[in-house]
């Protein structure tokens, strides 16, 4: 490793049953990059995000998240490295209210640590972390626009703030890389829009690294820096956005012959 | 300090505490009529069941309601304290003298010993789901039954004999489901409350945001035990002998139904069923003597079904509004009560856990989902 | 889910409660105050696995009510009785038990099956209430309890008897027992001890209640005994006759009182002599027995089985006992009539002429009583 | 031998009973705890047509109709209108209509266990092994049953009906299946299966009560969870393993008594080592 990246893939790949779904991906993300994966259905993208968040263990390759090795741990040791995700299928806490979610994803906060032995005995430890998780939540929520829905149950919310409270919640873990599966799905010219402004200001307020998939070509192009087109589970191209549209690969994989 | 109890203030709700404070007025008014002689013991009986139905009946909400989990098995939680405790209490009977505290101290080991078995039972809830996991508690109840039955030491067919506490064992037993109420509401609107309830929401979300799944299910499970058995203690107290008949899953089942009857997810709720199923079952046991007996259980279960058909049929919904006493009681009382419904205007700490679901879908529970790192597991990682 | 609704519910839930206190009124020590009627009561499993048991045994004790208020009662007062249902559990017993002292109960009848028994004994002489269980045969019930009786033979001595006429008679013996029933693992305990005393050996296989239906593999393994014991209920031991026929075993079966009534069970496949020690025998044509069988029968459309009979007795022994001692006040305290009862009941001239035979009483609280022989299929 | 034979005839009437909650939860998706009842039924079915003096085979005819007009009966009745519902509310309408049954049954015959002789074949022995002739045909009948249940649900259209209704009931719906009729339809085959296990569990077990179906409705669930809930050949696979594993267990006096727990534990066993049962099918949850 001669050049420090946020997440390194090497080589990464599985196989279902002798299927190989994914196989051969070489990422690398600098840190504070907005990275861009891209690719026409059922090329894999999920599939390696399911893989760097640990849902799935890969079968041959390695990754690393600021040069630590992560592979085979699993989901909750990969969030607390720093890592976070969304959902493609939106999956929010749907019977919890729009903080309690965002609160939920504050749970693993070294400043909100209380055991639940004191929480039940209502220790001054627990009116601590829980009043400043809530303000902590209250914060992130107003970045989204979402602080007025605070006390709505998440699964009465319009789609695009769903999209955006998953977002929220992401970023409650204090990821080092957020990985955005299809965040402008469903979503209007005019939401797009404003998303990509947000995806940006999060970048830069918190210095964060970001991964999204998008079929949207206008949204990668407009916000990422570099993207990888994959299909049937290779890499076709890596590198700047503009050459990728370019790149007669990737044309055929999109358009077809 | 001062800090302290203005943070007390401000959680402060009504709502959240109108259990305690009803539980309390009757607690002190059943046990002034008990202790002064004005209420007959089968009453004070029937206030030792209602009191341990309850203490099963929240600890088993924990699991099915917060958590998620089906359990058929709480019985089986509830026959380990009962044994264990009171084999303890029978030796502790001979060392100490008082009576109460050899109550305390046996509720205490009893409860801790189900909570290990808590512990066991709450493994395989890491790997199953749904009906399976299901038929795998009911399958523990069974087994540990047949255990306890063959075991001479707890004598075998005749039973465990215990020397019971006397008709004043409710307001012990009652003074038990406040504490344990403290516990489990505290716990549950807790962030630890928080995380279980996430589990139940979305299990791969929850752990995607890093919860740490394993720690709380078990932790759940264990003290889901622990109340069961502490439930048991109470009940090795108001008879003897401790039977293993008694703690079969049709047991377990109808404690199911005071949580489901409650529904899942309010504490409240499980409290009232538990409180009525054990009223109607006593009045019925009592009442119908005799011949009329074998009435029992018709009665009974028409009036399951019916409930659960009137509670749940999507036909009957339009029935149920206009039977329904709200809108009566809005006209009465709403002048009194000052409530916001917008959202945006509710003080934080009100909404937050108001809106715990009283009722889930249990289609997701009830359903053949595994979970994917054990149904789709790649391949072998290939060594080099 | 309003507030509201919640609090209402809860109050509810309250007034529910409430409402058991209207039968509380000041403190008495003796309910049967306002009787205008003898008050007998009882417990046993009416619903549920066990209620056949508990059901027969408030059959025979009804029938002896209604024998005793067709001959004019005891001083004028006819006699009530009244059984609440302990679904054979402890806690139900306990439940029953308060229910029916606080309703004026004055003497009772106990508990049917032996762990329910335990519970409600364990009141009966905490409060000095006289019971006479009819069934409840575990030796604990009665031990140290001077207020609790039983008109049953004990599990032990139908054991001990067992062994000496088995080990007597026979090379090959095997036995098939209930190991989750206090009765049949009282009795079969009792056997083995004795066995191993005069030294012969013996095979068993168990059975329990979660199995009780299917005895292919019990009798399977036995099946070249000369007798299998069978200190098990009839209607096991009846599945037992036929699935012995159906396995082509031959042996004679031999029992305990539970085995009464089990000729009802068996049909023409049956080909195996049974025999059991009963104190009662419905065929029998002593007087007292074909008196009470022919009032059953009529009533009833069945023959009685023991737990009818002993039932019967048990409700006979205490108005036999209380028109020895010629008990008028109708308002007579538990208490009292308990003390009246105990002192009658194990006087050297009490004895009581009842469906299972000729019994008397000592202070143990055991039955004496001459057992006797029942034969069936003896045509071989 | 023998005992392994015993053990094969009790595991095909486990395993007809198991189908019927296989088949109810796999199209249905509910646990009908009333099934063990209508075994009970069935039985009662039986001895009242016996003691009607009708023949042994206008009895098991009888006790087929009865169980499967009630099983219809209880679907339209108390499972119906709560189409939609949570399953653990139709959980709980089963247990009432199980308590139902069994009350029912106590009040019309009585709760004395009455003998019911169906019929009687003397034993056979076949090289020094003696052999009960109805657990030969419990075991010979209920295989064919088995079999053809299998055929009809392969090589039918309604058959392949009712598996489209499990897969997906919503898609089989708008592709103009009659998800009730079909759902119905289960009902009935589930009841009927539960007479002809009567029908053989009165054959070996000659007697009925009103409690007579709750331990083995719970031992063939646990036996159609072995096999995977869901799945028919599981259910028989799961119905024989628990028959002979009963069985045998019985057979060794040390065991004898804990032979519940040890059926129970081979359930545990097996599931954590196959968290979907023996056959059962795996299903993936999509990330």
């Amino acid at each position: 490793m001669s050049e420090k990246y946020m997440l390194e893939t090497q080589n990464l790949g599985i196989s279902f049953g002798g299927l190989k779904a994914v196989q051969g991906i070489d990422l690398k993300i600098r840190k504070n990059q907005l990275y861009g994966l891209i690719g026409p259905n059922g090329a894999g993208k999920t599939t390696i995000f399911n893989l760097i968040t640990g849902v799935y263990t890969p079968t041959t390759g390695k990754f690393f998240l600021d040069g630590e090795d992560l592979t085979g741990k699993n989901q909750e040791t990969i969030n607390h490295k720093g890592i976070a995700r969304t959902f493609q299928n939106i999956r929010l806490f749907n019977n919890m209210t729009v903080i309690s979610n965002v609160m939920v994803g504050l749970h693993n906060q070294k400043e909100f640590t209380c055991n639940p032995f004191a929480s039940m005995l209502r220790l001054p430890v627990h009116f601590e972390s829980e009043t400043a998780m809530r303000n902590r939540a209250k914060e992130l929520l107003a970045i989204f626009g979402l602080e007025e829905e605070r006390n709505n149950l998440a699964c009465n919310l319009p789609y695009g703030k769903q999209r955006k409270l998953e977002i929220a919640r992401a970023l409650a873990t204090n990821p080092k890389l957020l990985l955005l599966d299809e965040p402008a799905a469903g979503m209007n010219p005019n939401e797009t829009e404003e998303l990509m402004n947000t995806v940006r200001f999060i970048r830069d307020k918190f210095d964060m690294t970001i991964l999204l998939i998008e079929h949207d070509l206008k949204f990668v192009s407009g916000l990422c820096d570099e993207v990888t087109v994959l299909n049937f589970g290779t890499s076709l191209y890596n590198g700047e956005v503009e050459k990728a549209l370019h790149d007669p690969e990737v044309v055929k994989a999109y358009i077809g012959k | 300090m001062a800090g302290y109890f203005k943070n007390v203030k401000n959680s402060f709700k009504l709502k959240n505490y109108i259990a305690y404070i009803v539980i309390t007025a009757f607690l002190i008014v059943s046990a002034s009529l008990a202790l002064t002689g004005y209420m007959n013991r089968s009453t004070q009986n029937l206030l030792t069941q209602i009191a341990y139905s309850i203490i099963l009946a929240v600890s088993l909400n924990l699991v099915v309601g917060f958590l998620g989990e089906l359990s058929l098995g709480h019985a089986g939680f509830m026959c380990v304290g009962a044994y264990l405790g009171c084999f303890l209490a029978n030796y502790l009977h001979t060392i100490i003298p008082s009576r109460l505290l050899v109550l305390v101290i046996s509720m205490i080991v009893g409860g801790l010993i189900a909570a290990v078995f808590g512990f066991i039972i709450g493994l395989p809830a890491l790997r199953l789901k749904g009906d399976y996991l299901a038929i795998v508690t009911l399958a523990f109840g069974e087994i540990v039954r047949t255990i306890f039955k063959n075991q001479k030491i707890f004598g075998g067919a005749l039973g465990l004999s215990t020397k019971k506490y006397g008709s004043d064992l409710f307001i012990v037993a009652f003074i038990v489901v406040l504490l344990m109420l403290v516990f489990i509401q505290n716990l549950v609107k807790s962030k630890h409350g928080r995380a279980i309830t996430a589990i139940r929401d979305n299990e791969i979300a929850a752990k995607a945001m890093g919860i740490n799944v394993t720690y709380y299910k078990l932790f759940v499970f264990v003290v889901s035990a622990f109340f069961a058995g502490i439930a048991g203690v109470i009940y090795g107290h108001y008879a003897t002998p401790v039977l293993y008949s008694f703690f079969s899953y049709n047991y377990s089942i109808e404690i199911l139904v005071m949580v489901v009857l409650g529904s899942m997810g309010s504490i409240n709720g499980s409290i009232i069923a538990a409180a009525l199923i054990t009223y109607i079952n006593f009045q019925l046991t009592t009442k119908l003597s005799g011949d009329l007996a074998a009435l029992k259980y018709l009665i009974y279960a028409l009036i399951l079904i019916t409930i659960v058909i009137y509670n749940n049929a999507p036909g009957l919904a339009s029935v149920k509004e206009r039977l329904s006493i709200k809108p009566l009681l809005k006209k009465v009382f709403g002048r009194f009560i000052k409530r916001t419904n917008d959202p945006a205007k509710q003080k934080d700490d009100e909404a937050d856990w108001d809106r715990i679901p009283t009722k889930i879908e249990m289609d997701a529970i009830l359903s053949l989902d595994i979970k994917p790192d054990t149904t789709y597991a790649p391949d072998k990682r290939e060594e080099k | 889910m309003s507030t509201m609704k919640k609090i209402v519910a809860f109050a509810m839930a309250l007034a529910m409660c409430a409402v058991c206190f209207a039968g509380c009124g000041a403190k008495t020590n003796n309910y049967a105050a306002e009787n205008t009627e003898f008050f007998i009561g009882g417990t046993g499993p009416l619903t549920g696995d066990a209620s056949s048991y508990g059901i027969s045994v408030q059959e025979g004790a009804q029938i002896a009510i209604d024998e005793i208020n067709a001959n004019g009662g005891l001083n004028g007062y006819t006699f009530k009785f009244d059984i609440k249902d302990d679904k054979a559990t402890a806690a139900d017993a306990a439940t029953g038990y308060d229910t029916l002292y606080e309703a004026g109960m004055q003497a009772s009848i106990g508990s049917v099956t032996s762990g329910s028994c335990d519970s409600f004994a364990s009141k009966a002489d905490e409060d000095k209430l006289f019971a006479i269980t009819p069934s409840a045969s575990a030796a604990n019930v009665i031990e140290n309890r001077p207020t609790v009786f039983r008109v049953c033979f004990g599990d032990p001595d139908q054991g001990y008897l067992a062994a000496e006429e088995l080990s007597a008679n026979f090379e090959v013996i095997g036995a098939i027992y209930d190991t989750s029933d206090p009765y049949s693992s009282g009795i079969y305990e009792a056997f083995a001890a004795k066995m191993a005393e005069l030294n012969v050996e013996f095979n068993t296989q168990t059975f329990d209640a979660e199995n009780k239906k299917d005895f292919s593999t019990q009798v399977e393994a036995l099946k070249d005994c000369d007798v299998i014991f069978l200190p098990i209920y009839y209607t096991e031991a009846g599945t037992i006759a036929k699935t012995a026929a159906a396995k082509g075993c031959d042996a004679l079966l031999f029992g305990c009182d539970g085995l009464d009534g089990i000729a009802g069970q068996l049909d023409e496949s049956v080909t195996s002599e049974i025999r059991y020690i009963t104190p009662f025998d419905a065929a029998s044509t002593d007087e007292t027995v074909v008196k009470f069988v022919n009032a059953y029968t009529a009533k009833y459309n069945r023959t009685p089985d023991q737990f009818a009979a002993d039932g019967y007795d048990a409700v006979m022994a205490i108005f036999e006992a209380m028109k020895k001692a010629n008990v008028s006040d109708v308002t007579i305290s538990a208490q009292e009539l308990c003390d009246i009862l105990v002192s009658t009941i194990t006087a050297d001239d009490f004895l009581l002429k009842g469906a299972t035979g000729e019994m008397t009483w000592d202070e143990s609280g055991a039955c004496t009583k001459v057992p006797q022989i029942v034969v069936l299929n003896s045509n071989k | 031998m023998s005992t392994f034979i015993d053990g094969l005839s009790l595991g095909s009437i486990y395993a007809l009973i198991a189908l019927g909650y296989t088949m109810v939860y796999g199209i249905a998706k509910m646990l009908n705890f009333a099934h063990g009842d209508i075994i009970m039924v069935g039985s009662y079915a039986i001895l009242t047509t016996l003691l009607m003096n009708g023949h042994p085979v206008l009895a098991i005819i009888a006790a087929v109709v009865i169980c499967t007009a009630l099983g219809v009966l209880i679907e339209k009745l108390a499972y119906k209108p709560l189409r939609g519902a949570s399953p653990l509310a139709v959980l709980i309408t089963a247990i009432g209509v199980s308590y139902f049954l069994q009350s029912v049954a106590q009040l019309i015959f009585g709760a004395q266990t009455h003998p019911i002789s169906l019929v009687h074949f003397p034993p056979v022995v076949i090289g020094g092994v003696t052999i009960s002739v109805s657990a030969i045909i419990s075991l010979v009948v209920g295989a064919l049953i088995m079999t053809l249940l299998t055929l009809f649900i392969k090589f039918t259209k309604l058959g392949r009906a009712m598996i489209a209704v499990s897969e997906d009931r919503a898609a089989a719906k708008l592709m103009g299946i009659n998800v009730n009729m079909i759902i119905m339809v289960t009902f009935a085959i589930g009841s009927a299966l539960a007479a002809f296990a009567s029908t053989f569990y009165v054959m070996q077990i000659p007697n009925t009560s009103p409690t007579l179906g709750s331990m083995p409705g719970i031992k063939a669930f646990t036996a159609a969870v072995i096999g995977g809930i869901g799945s028919i050949p599981g259910a028989m696979l799961g119905g024989v393993l628990m028959g002979v594993v009963e069985k045998i267990s019985l057979s060794i006096p040390v065991l004898a008594p804990y032979t519940t727990a040890l059926e129970f534990s081979l359930l545990i066993i097996i599931l954590l080592v196959k968290p979907t049962g023996l056959l059962g099918k795996k299903r993936r949850e999509k990330v």
